[in-house]
């Protein structure tokens, strides 16, 4: 599924890893943001947290390795490293609420231009739950949402307001879609575009964006 | 000293179950959720059930085995996604949801054994969370007041205990099991192996045995949800 | 400093011990409470917590046993058991708070017949500190007082009111001292005197006691 | 990544200490008191501090560095009963003091780290502690609100840790100090062993290295206050 212009999955993901600073304690949500693991930059050592009560997780195991008792948020097996440490839910989202965590990258269904996010659920579906996104991105320092920028009819998913119920309110200081990167340094602030992803002209942004947002 | 130490999961829960009784059962997804107990408390009759757990099982395994015989009336849980008969029964009006956000779950667990019986997060602030629910501004800023959740048995999930019910936890089938030991008005553990007194360095004890009212030692089948693995290169 | 009638500090100690049931996890007061810990009756088998962070409080050291690590919540020196464990100060107040220790035998300068306890400030003199005093009548099951009967001048300790800042208010059980027992089974109802010591008479009781009590 | 590791306390507090700055101290009494860092943070001369730590140390040790020196404005505590010059700086009143229940500070503590600002409690209820607090009603009964606290530097003393600041403590030397590194803006560890990443087994870790910025390793003398011992009967 190759697109002519525009960012894919995994480009989308390459860029988000782009945030990702030295030393810094990241919480990883599943979809795109999982990718963000394969393309963390050299000499970037980061620490990922599992919400469900775990620092420094480890990548997939062996075949011989996997352990009913060490999975991720995602339910996946996974392995721990040497500077892994494991602790309850409580204390989990005590590290999450209390703001220590560097950042979190996280899908979305919508976003709006007052940094509102709405990925949980859609009115008349099942409502599976909110999980831990509620917490994330009321907690983490700074969270980036991953996701296309339209949907499948076209209309744009950066809007003026969110039309789904929200996750969070004012909390989303970046948006990585396949077509850029819009970004504000300040919660107060109007998001701005900073980056066009290769062949994505300003026209193809405005047309396909119903949010505001300032070029540069 | 009377024992804590009882033979099976059903002897372990006899006199402690009832009709309309709140249960909590740790676990995140099927990871260290006391399998033996939720059988046994599902053999033990006790209809209308509050159940607080993160998640809902399976179908047929874990919290799914009490949906089957529709002995729970009400799940309060952050996710739920992975289970049909769940989903039947709430679609059709016969299962109450209460949705909690995980780390308010998490909290509002520890809040009822700590006997905190209120506190304020910025959590669910400006969603349906916090719709009903008092606010309070701090620095200019608005939390929500979420409340303690106790329960009358809180089933746990334990790698070791010993004899005075001092526990240990495994990785991170540790989850909502430390809390939730602390919130039973009686706790019952389940642990994979059962030890002398003195076996744990005094240091590195998750539950200290005050938390603990029975305890049993049972085999777990410690079922896999995903599966996930990476080849050896070599 | 022998009495003719009444209770030595020993006496009562060996009374308030009486109260402690086989499988009881206890918080142990100074003063005389600490006294406790050497007549708890054959056959039962209680665990000491210190609010500093232990649950199975051991006997002193012996002096090549004496860990600066290892102290009580009157900062004393003291000694493990086999069922010990240690924790941190918040999950030692939630267990206190919680409502998970048995009962609590405690110091007191005044009780009054409501139930209210004064027992760490004296109004005009240098203040020291509460401690964990209010947090233990607040949250133990059970509140056991241990006190003279009177003060230096003969006036009586248990009172209609306190007269001293409280330091918890309808959080006593029973109260012990030289002179009897009082108690009552629920907080809503008034003490009645259930033991007199030895030698005692409830002439002397009553004359001694400014608090309404119900006689057995 | 840039190491966490320092060589002395003076360097370990280097560019983090201020005038008016608050700090918290770990340790119960002087058991678990991070000794180097407190006497390096008087060596810095940070004037008006807000001091909060269970105790205030005792003349001429610990936080009685600190008080000897006048550096202290305010002091954050449940009992402080052991310091001469205490006593008499604040019968003078030229010290602060806000006494809180040991329970309540250390709750407070744990809520600053973990972003709850308020929170509500029996503790307290009918006494001065309960004076121009806001008051809710559960179930019928009346519990006070606290609120969360945090520090701008948080001064911590471990048993050991490891170069990523994972970190274990000492049988009742524990006390504040996990709750106090939570709640630092920047959170500074003296530890009596430092050991290579790997050295601890992540299912006994108190306190992970998120919550630690910086860490020495360093001598301690561990004065004991009341040293209580029985004789061997033989």
């Amino acid at each position: 599924m190759t697109k002519d212009t525009g960012w894919s999955r995994d480009d989308m993901a390459k860029r988000a890893a782009r945030e990702l600073k030295d030393g810094f304690y990241v919480n990883l949500g599943i979809g795109i943001p999982t990718l963000v693991a394969n393309h963390i930059p050299d000499g970037v050592d980061v620490t990922l947290q599992s919400e469900n009560g775990m620092l420094g997780m480890g990548p997939f195991p062996y075949p011989d390795e996997v352990d009913a008792d060490l999975i991720n948020a995602g339910k996946q097996t996974i392995t721990e490293l040497r500077r892994s440490s494991y602790f309850n839910s409580a204390d989990s989202f005590a590290m999450i609420r209390g703001g220590h965590i560097d950042i979190s990258i996280l899908g979305a269904m919508e976003i709006s231009q007052g940094g509102d996010i709405a990925n949980w659920m859609i009115p008349g579906k099942m409502v599976k739950g909110m999980g831990g996104a509620m917490d994330l991105v009321a907690g983490v320092k700074r969270c980036v949402a991953v996701m296309d920028h339209t949907n499948r009819a076209g209309a744009s998913k950066f809007l003026p307001k969110c039309t789904l119920p929200l996750t969070g309110r004012n909390c989303i200081d970046m948006v990585i879609t396949d077509l850029g990167v819009f970004s504000r340094g300040e919660r107060e602030t109007r998001f701005r575009v900073t980056e066009w992803a290769p062949g994505v002209e300003m026209e193809e942004g405005k047309a396909k964006t119903e949010a505001d947002w300032v070029w540069g | 000293m009377s024992s804590k130490v009882f033979k099976t999961a059903a002897e372990a829960l006899e006199g402690l179950t009832f009709d309309g009784m709140v249960v909590m059962a740790g676990g995140f997804g099927l990871c260290g959720i006391p399998e033996n107990l939720i059988a046994a408390l599902r053999d033990s009759g006790a209809q209308n059930i509050t159940a607080i757990s993160n998640n809902a099982g399976v179908d047929g395994f874990g919290l799914g085995l009490l949906l089957e015989t529709r002995q729970i009336k009400k799940m309060v849980s952050s996710y739920v996604g992975e289970n049909k008969e769940f989903e039947r029964q709430f679609l059709a009006g016969e299962l109450d949801l209460e949705f909690n956000p995980q780390g308010t779950l998490a909290e509002r667990i520890r809040a009822g054994g700590a006997g905190i019986p209120g506190f304020y997060t910025k959590t669910g602030v400006g969603t349906v969370i916090a719709e009903g629910k008092p606010t309070m501004d701090f620095d200019g800023e608005e939390y929500i007041m979420e409340t303690g959740l106790k329960a009358d048995v809180s089933l746990v999930k334990a790698w070791r205990g010993d004899t005075q019910g001092n526990l240990q936890f495994k990785k991170t089938a540790r989850n909502f099991n430390p809390m939730m030991a602390t919130a039973g008005k009686v706790t019952v553990v389940e642990v994979d192996e059962l030890v002398e007194v003195g076996s744990f360095d005094p240091n590195y004890i998750h539950t200290p045995g005050i938390y603990v009212q029975r305890i049993i030692e049972a085999k777990c089948e410690k079922r896999i949800e995903q599966l996930t693995v990476r080849e050896r290169s070599s």
